[in-house]
């Protein structure tokens, strides 16, 4: 064997040199602190950063000073889903759900009676003794023992009731399916559709995008229909003639406005045809004036989440599916709250508490 | 011959070899490159303005996800504040438009980005490996290793062996350390093991404690000891006395007749004795001999009351123990429930009571706390009402809630002197208000349950379904009582139910022997009085079956709302409205007859407890005893 | 209860999302003039046949493998077949779902009767352990993508001294053991989270990810294969299983002549000399050690297994539920501030509370004993390295150490008897220097 | 010689008994797994619509660098409202689709009249980036008609999926690759 035969070979596989040693102990070095930063369990801390954050709790907040009413009272009924609450005769509160009716006392909400309904009743209104239940598709009149003394015509598959407003000779019912306005005759002969598009009338059409449309009639004998999708309450006479110089109503996110998808979902005249409204997504229930100024906030999204009368379960569970509203002879607001299931009274605050009258001046324009 | 030779070395090979080389440091230089801008540009999505901070981020623990909101730009937030404090600014709006959609360029850009240095990378790491194994191949020099002695291999392998044991060992000691780095390292605040657990507050709030990871032995029947004895009350002790909701085998009916027909709370006739219960509660009065029990809650405290049944003075009264659950919120219930409505059972012993936060609570005669034990706030839409019931040694708690498919209702049956765990079984039905009763179909005793929608009947022994039968839909309010081998129970929104007790399996289709649909109840439990069954609605109606036939023999209707159960005390059956007033009446096939009116003066909602020649029932305040007072004419001979 | 306050309105909001999910009722859309209703459009998935194509792949690569390797003996066809599965089931299919990840796969579903496990899944998991059984660990060699990436790579060399060799080579069973542990309690699979090269088949994923796998890398390009031989708990298996293979690549059929080229080209350090063994003199003294370590073992175990039940509060950290238990018992407690979405969206659920922290609490049980029985494991291994390293071995010729050799064919491409066998050289040639040109 | 033999023989006797008991077990095995596997084959990451908060952990931790979740437009649940609580911001300027009113991060959400006074949303899936900010919008006060969903045309099914690991609600399952997806308005909230 030469030398220099020699010295070309190698071994294959080396001795690992100085530097070798040094690379490889430097990679196993980073290699390990990179295994250490990797990801080891699910990221439960929220220690990334508020990439894509949409922070919504933040828009619920709603100013003290605005708040003109307070909360007095608390009646739980037991159902397990709450649709509609109605101000019954001697000032009882009636609260439609399940399959049922609960008449609850007006003081202290004890539970008087139960009227037993063959189907889920969806919206409720009383009438004297009489109390007209909207079903999917069609009303019934019950009176207070239960009796159905009358089952009107169902409205076809396409319909879904979601309120009735009684007037002197007008029983009227938003269809939500259909999207229009009916008006029966206390027979439940049914007299007209009112709201439905019609160009030639001049009247808009109703936008409902998701199943919720509130009718009262006000002591003028208009009938106020919400049109959610617009963010408006618009007016009807008995007829059916759209007053669009009453209508009223803006999106949103202000305090003054209505604010998401379809609002408001409920409202409630107050004795002088001021307007109690409800909205969900950011559940507020606020007061309006008859023209359609903002008054002030009843009750904000942390009373109607908050935690007195709520267990830990159906506090964080609030699904917010919309409210109800009435409104009884002293002036008292019903809020019905399906997630707590019952109904929330709140009365005007003191006079000293929130200057109503400089609150009041707030016009949304 | 020489290697160089061999080997072949032409200058055309030399020259491959010294390209192949030098492409591989080409690669070796573009791969490290595009490794430190990909690395760079990683830290700027980190927000890294320098090669410092960037090092700082890698160092110091930033997130390794660098996917970032492209509009949460410094710049752009700060142009859409300026354009949200002037909304109309048509320039604003432009500045907006434009960097947004630059913003957004550069975002997708970025990834485009990565993508293609991705692909760079593995292209040039290809060439890399292809050049280097070029270079390998052309350059190769076969090794001339020198050959080694085996015996000198033997030696080797002898240290080479020591020095392996020697490295493992070290290994193992580094694997040791940091397992124990690592174990003391992480802490943990919830209970370290399923013991510990238990002993916070035993089988917590509608977990299953039948499943696979069950301990043992808590949930299974426990092997009754031959040595140990029965220590439980015989038929006939609990015939005498009145140990749980409705009396003996929950039917409603005293084995005394000897009671006064005739008293008045506001004059005191025949008023033995009335006692303030401190706390409300809707549950009704027990009696063990010269005791009666009493509960009473409300959101806060929770007790259990002792009176001597002879003096009515209040002997004792024992606060439950705190639990994790009741130190939890009180759970949400209906006044009309409140939070002590389920009625206590005794078994001359001790005597249990439950609440309506899902505590349980055993104490002796004298009011001492045996155990107490908490099954969980139960998901109850109205506050648990349903009572306790007892088979020999063993409480049973039908535990309803939530809705049907919830899977959270349960039988519960607990060892009486401990309040250990000797069966449970999950119930398919939602939550229910109704009471568990226990009765015996020949040799067999069943454990008898109504809720929405199954009567199921269990064997109280181990909790083994018997048989079950569907229908009994909507709220379950009522207790059933069981006659002739007849299962009477229905509810409100449902039918009521004549069920045959000897079924096996499900007897839906084969043992309900009628139903009905008039007067039926929802929440005044039924009363059988020979082959009369007699149905209470809370608004006043009272309606009379055939129990055998169920055909609807008269109905009656009283103005005053029924909450209390009816009781059958000799051929006489007591009525109690919920303003006090009370009748008792005469049934025969044909109608009821009043033979008297009474007034306890104070609204009862709950069912009295019969004794001899007395009877103890609750009012809203008070605790009544009845019974023949030295006037009283009316007394028996 | 303060700490419910705060967490309250974020819950709420939470629950806002989740809750009006279900809220939402089925609502007529408008009733547009003449406008259709477009239908949502959802991409297929890739043919669930293609899952069947890669077992017929894996199975024909193993098959050319194992013939390339103890047929042909072509140390050419492997690197090349290597190439190929490093493409196809590397960077075309991802590296997923790979025999080593299927460790847990299989584990689970042992484990958990109501874990689905795909046919697929299975035959990947089993193929190479039968092949290994009968032909060696020739997947290794030629069809895994790991090791073919590895392989690749392995340019410059170094040698590893044996003995180091051999205890981080436990490594692999520690690791195996671990991946076990956590797939068995069904907390989670750490081979596949840790996997250091499937980044770069999917050309992207987390820094940190390819930090690791290009320092691996790199590593790899002077020590050979350092995932296969240190932390492939696959690797571990395969190891044993080929040391009972029917068939296993030979250096030579011929006559050795100890020349040591195979034992010096191996990268992976996985041929052995020949010894005589044992000398007479040395035999007493190794006979105790063996004894020794044999008594050790049971305590080794028992120690191990007490240590790896102490694991249970750190390994159960990696369980999702287990961790969501112990941020809402330190919420409910008042430990922490806030709340996070985990524990929102939990509450939200109106699963109760105490169900949550009794399946944690269960779930650390079951890995208490999950450790247990990994301590016990490395207790064991390392017990029985320290016996095995203190046997005697007898060998006449250089031959492949069969559990670590994954038949990559270097040794025999430079056997000089190989390449007469071939035809390469002639018989004389070897003799004048051992000297050849290799092609 | 002959004990050398029999030494060999017994070795392979061994190694036969080995193999054969490996072979054996892992037969048992498989068919041991194949017996117990569930019906479908193959399994498939998907999100639970129906579970999902939309936290923003699915754009962040897929191990793709543009994950491999979109949102998904129910069109049947869709309200087509003029003010989408999905697609602007929540004080928005005005209702048009100027960049300044767009919530989506990366102007993924097409806008299109039809008819007064409705609105079409529809998703440009290619720039998607799975962030689920419309989701959160559209839920919290509108039909929920946005919802996420895995494309499995991109999705790498890994064995253990990143954002599995990260998902704060446990929504994202295994599904049988028969039924890739679990749309909204197909299985979802009641009738």
């Amino acid at each position: 064997m030469t030398p220099d035969g020699n010295a070309n070979r190698r071994d294959a596989v080396k001795q690992p040199g100085l530097w070798v040693l040094l690379l490889l102990t430097v990679l196993g070095v980073v290699g390990l602190v990179a295994l250490m930063r990797t990801d080891s369990g699910p990221p439960a801390r929220n220690t990334l950063p508020p990439s894509f954050d949409y922070d919504l709790s933040s828009l619920a907040k709603v100013d003290p000073k605005w708040i003109g009413y307070e909360p007095t009272a608390w009646f739980p009924v037991a159902m397990r889903v709450v649709r509609g609450v109605a101000l019954g005769p001697d000032g009882l509160i009636c609260v439609a759900g399940d399959r049922a009716i609960h008449v609850l006392e007006p003081d202290d909400g004890r539970l008087r009676r139960k009227i037993a309904l063959d189907e889920a009743p969806r919206c409720l209104a009383a009438d004297g003794d009489l109390f007209y239940v909207g079903f999917e598709n069609h009303v019934a009149v019950v009176d207070l023992d239960g009796t159905v003394s009358a089952q009107w015509d169902s409205r076809g598959p396409d319909a879904l009731l979601t309120s009735i407003a009684v007037s002197q000779d007008d029983v009227f019912v938003a269809d939500a399916g259909t999207k229009c306005v009916l008006r029966y005759d206390k027979s439940g002969k049914m007299t007209a559709t009112l709201a439905r598009r019609d160009a030639r009338r001049n009247v808009p059409a109703l936008v409902i995008p998701s199943p919720y449309c509130d009718v009262a009639v006000g002591s003028d004998g208009l009938l106020r229909v919400v049109n959610p999708g617009r963010h408006r309450i618009e007016y009807f006479t008995r007829r059916g003639d759209y007053e669009a110089p009453l209508t009223w109503g803006q999106s949103g996110l202000a305090i003054e406005r209505f604010c998401g998808c379809c609002n408001p979902v409920a409202i409630a005249l107050l004795a002088d045809n001021r307007v109690v409204t409800a909205e969900k997504g950011i559940p507020r229930v606020k007061v309006y004036s008859a023209e359609g100024r903002f008054e002030c906030v009843v009750a904000s999204p942390e009373q109607l989440t908050s935690t007195d009368t709520m267990t830990e379960e159906t506090r964080t569970a609030h699904k917010l599916l919309a409210v109800d509203l009435a409104v009884d002879r002293q002036g008292r607001i019903l809020v019905l709250d399906p997630a707590a299931r019952g109904v929330r009274v709140f009365v005007k605050k003191k006079p000293h508490a929130a200057d109503d009258s400089e609150s009041g001046e707030v016009n949304d324009e | 011959m020489n290697a160089t030779d061999l080997n072949n070395e032409t200058p055309a090979i030399t020259a491959g070899y010294d390209a192949a080389r030098r492409t591989a440091w080409v690669a070796w230089i573009v791969v490290a490159v595009i490794c430190a801008i990909l690395l760079i540009d990683y830290g700027r999505r980190l927000g890294a303005k320098d090669l410092r901070s960037l090092m700082k981020l890698v160092v110091g623990g930033a997130s390794t996800e660098a996917a970032e909101d492209p509009l949460d730009s410094p710049e752009f937030v700060a142009l859409r504040e300026a354009l949200a404090k002037n909304p109309s600014d048509e320039g604003l709006k432009r500045q907006v438009r434009d960097l947004d959609l630059k913003l957004r360029q550069e975002y997708f850009q970025q990834r485009r980005f990565v993508r293609l240095g991705a692909h760079l990378l593995l292209l040039s790491v290809v060439v890399l490996v292809v050049s280097e194994k070029t270079a390998a191949m052309l350059r190769r020099r076969l090794p001339n290793p020198e050959p080694v002695d085996p015996s000198s291999n033997a030696t080797r392998q002898a240290v080479c062996g020591r020095w392996a044991r020697g490295a493992v060992v070290v290994l193992a000691v580094v694997v040791v350390v940091t397992a124990e780095i690592i174990a003391s390292d992480v802490s943990t605040d919830l209970p370290t093991n399923a013991a510990e657990l238990a002993s916070l507050g035993p089988e917590p709030g509608g977990s299953p404690l039948v499943g696979p990871f069950a301990p043992a032995g808590d949930v299974e029947a426990e092997p009754q000891t031959e040595t140990k004895t029965p220590d439980f009350p015989t038929d006939e002790e609990l015939l005498r006395n009145w140990a749980c909701f409705r009396g003996p085998h929950g039917s409603g009916i005293s084995a005394y007749s000897n009671l006064p027909l005739e008293w008045d709370g506001a004059s005191g006739k025949n008023v033995l004795w009335k006692t303030p219960v401190p706390l409300p509660g809707n549950n009704s009065p027990i009696v063990w001999s010269d005791r009666v029990f009493l509960s009473g809650a409300n959101e806060k405290r929770r007790e259990v009351y002792g009176f001597d049944a002879t003096t009515g003075k209040l002997l004792w009264t024992t606060e439950a123990p705190s639990t994790p659950q009741s130190r939890a919120e009180a759970p949400q219930v209906m006044e009309d429930t409140g939070f002590a409505a389920p009625t206590m059972a005794v078994d001359g012993r001790r005597a249990y009571a439950i609440f309506a936060n899902g505590d349980v609570v055993a104490v002796d005669f004298d009011g001492n706390v045996v155990w107490s034990r908490s099954l969980g706030i139960p998901d109850n839409a109205y506050g648990h009402a349903s009572s306790l019931a007892m088979y020999r040694d063993r409480l049973l708690i039908q535990f309803d809630q939530g809705a049907d498919d919830d899977q959270l209702s349960k039988m519960i049956a607990l060892e009486a002197s401990t309040g250990r765990p000797v069966w449970q079984v999950k119930r398919p039905v939602a939550n229910s208000w109704s009471s568990p009763i226990v009765v015996q179909q020949g040799d067999q005793a069943q454990l008898l349950t109504a809720s929405d929608p199954w009567v199921i009947a269990y064997d109280p022994a181990d909790g083994r379904e018997l048989w079950r039968a569907e229908g009994t839909t909507g709220d379950q309010g009522v207790t059933p009582v069981v006659a002739d081998g007849l299962l009477q129970v229905g509810s409100e929104y449902s039918e009521w139910f004549a069920i045959r007790t000897d079924g096996s399996g499900n007897v839906t289709e084969t043992h309900i022997k009628w139903r009905g649909e008039d007067g039926l109840p929802d929440t005044v439990s039924p009363l059988v009085v020979g082959k009369l069954l007699l149905l209470s609605t809370s608004f006043g109606v009272l309606t009379c079956y055939d129990a055998i036939e169920g055909e609807v023999l008269w109905e009656k209707e009283f103005d005053m709302r029924f909450t209390s159960s009816p009781t059958l005390v000799g051929d006489r059956v007591f009525l109690f409205g919920q303003e006090g007033k009370g009748w008792i009446v005469a049934l025969s096939r044909e109608g009821c007859t009043t033979v008297a009116e009474t007034d306890l003066g104070e609204p009862c909602v709950t069912s009295p407890a019969m004794q001899d020649g007395r009877f103890y029932v609750r009012g809203k305040k008070h605790l009544f005893c009845i019974g023949h007072s030295e006037e009283d004419n009316t007394k028996p001979e | 209860m303060k700490a419910c306050g705060r967490w309250l309105f974020v819950a709420w909001v939470v629950a806002m999302l989740a809750g009006t999910a279900y809220g939402v009722e089925r609502f007529p859309p408008p009733e547009f003039t003449n406008h259709q209703l477009p239908a949502t459009q959802f991409a297929p998935p890739r043919a669930a046949a293609m899952q069947y194509v890669d077992v017929a792949l894996l199975a024909g690569a193993l098959g050319l493998a194992s013939y390339l390797a103890l047929v042909r003996r072509s140390r050419r066809g492997l690197f090349f077949l290597a190439v190929a599965s490093l493409a196809w089931f590397g960077f075309v299919r991802h590296g997923c779902v790979c025999p080593i990840g299927a460790i847990q796969n299989v584990t689970l579903a042992l484990f958990d009767p109501t874990y689905a496990i795909g046919l697929p899944v299975i035959a990947f998991f089993v193929l190479p352990l039968l092949f290994t059984l009968f032909f060696g660990r020739t997947f290794c060699a030629a069809v895994c993508p790991l090791g073919a990436l590895q392989e690749m790579v392995a340019l410059h060399p170094v040698s590893v001294p044996q003995w180091l060799a051999h205890a981080l080579g436990l490594l692999r069973y520690v690791y195996l053991g671990l991946g076990v542990a956590l797939a068995a309690t069904g907390t989670a699979f750490v081979i596949c989270r840790y996997d250091p090269l499937v980044g770069f088949f999917r050309l992207g994923g987390s820094a940190s990810m390819l930090i690791v796998g290009g320092c691996l890398l790199l590593f790899g390009v002077f020590v050979g294969r350092p995932y296969c031989r240190f932390l492939c708990p696959y690797g571990a298996v395969l190891g044993w299983l080929s040391k009972v293979s029917k068939w296993h690549v030979r250096i030579t059929p011929d006559e050795c002549i100890h020349c040591r080229l195979c034992e010096d080209v191996c990268p992976y350090g996985a041929i052995e000399a020949p010894t005589e063994g044992l000398q007479p003199e040395a035999m007493p003294s190794a006979r105790r050690r063996l004894v020794f370590f044999a008594l050790f073992l049971p305590i080794l175990v028992a120690g191990g297994a007490l240590l790896g039940r102490e694991l249970a509060v750190p390994l159960s950290m990696l369980d999702p539920t287990v961790e969501l238990a112990e941020r809402i018992w330190a919420e409910d407690h008042g430990l922490v501030e806030g709340t996070t979405d985990a524990s929102d969206a939990y509450r939200n659920t109106q699963r109760p509370i105490d169900e949550l922290i009794r399946a944690a609490v269960l779930q650390r049980d079951k890995l208490a004993w999950a450790g247990g029985a990994f301590g016990a494991w490395v207790g064991l291994v390392i017990g029985v390295k320290l016996i095995w390293l203190s046997r005697s071995r007898k060998q006449v010729d250089y031959a492949p150490d069969t559990a670590n050799c994954v038949s990559c064919g270097r040794c025999f491409w430079y056997c000089p008897q190989e390449h007469i066998r071939q035809g390469w050289i002639g018989a004389e040639e070897k003799d004048a220097g051992r000297t050849v040109t290799l092609r | 010689m002959a004990e050398n033999q029999r030494k060999i023989d017994r070795r392979k006797f061994v190694g036969d008994g080995l193999r054969i008991v490996g072979a054996v077990g892992i037969a048992g095995a498989t068919g041991f797994w194949a017996g117990r596997r569930a019906e479908d084959d193959d399994n498939l990451w998907q999100i639970d619509p129906h579970q999902c908060v939309a936290c923003g952990n699915c754009a962040t931790h897929c191990v793709l660098d543009k994950s491999a979740v979109v949102c998904k437009h129910a069109y049947a649940m869709c309200g087509y409202c003029n003010l989408c609580t999905g697609y602007f911001e929540p004080d928005a300027n005005e209702l048009t689709t100027g960049a300044e009113n767009q919530l989506c991060p990366t102007g993924a959400i097409r806008r299109t009249f039809i008819e007064d006074p409705y609105y079409e949303y529809a998703i440009d899936e290619p720039l998607c980036i799975g962030c689920g900010k419309c989701v959160k919008g559209c839920t919290a006060f509108g039909n929920g008609s946005l919802y996420l969903q895995i494309d499995q045309d991109r999705c790498m099914h890994c064995n253990e999926c990143a954002i599995a690991i990260a998902c704060p609600s446990e929504a994202i399952k295994r599904v049988p690759a028969g039924k890739p997806y679990l749309p909204k308005d197909q299985n979802g909230g009641p009738a």
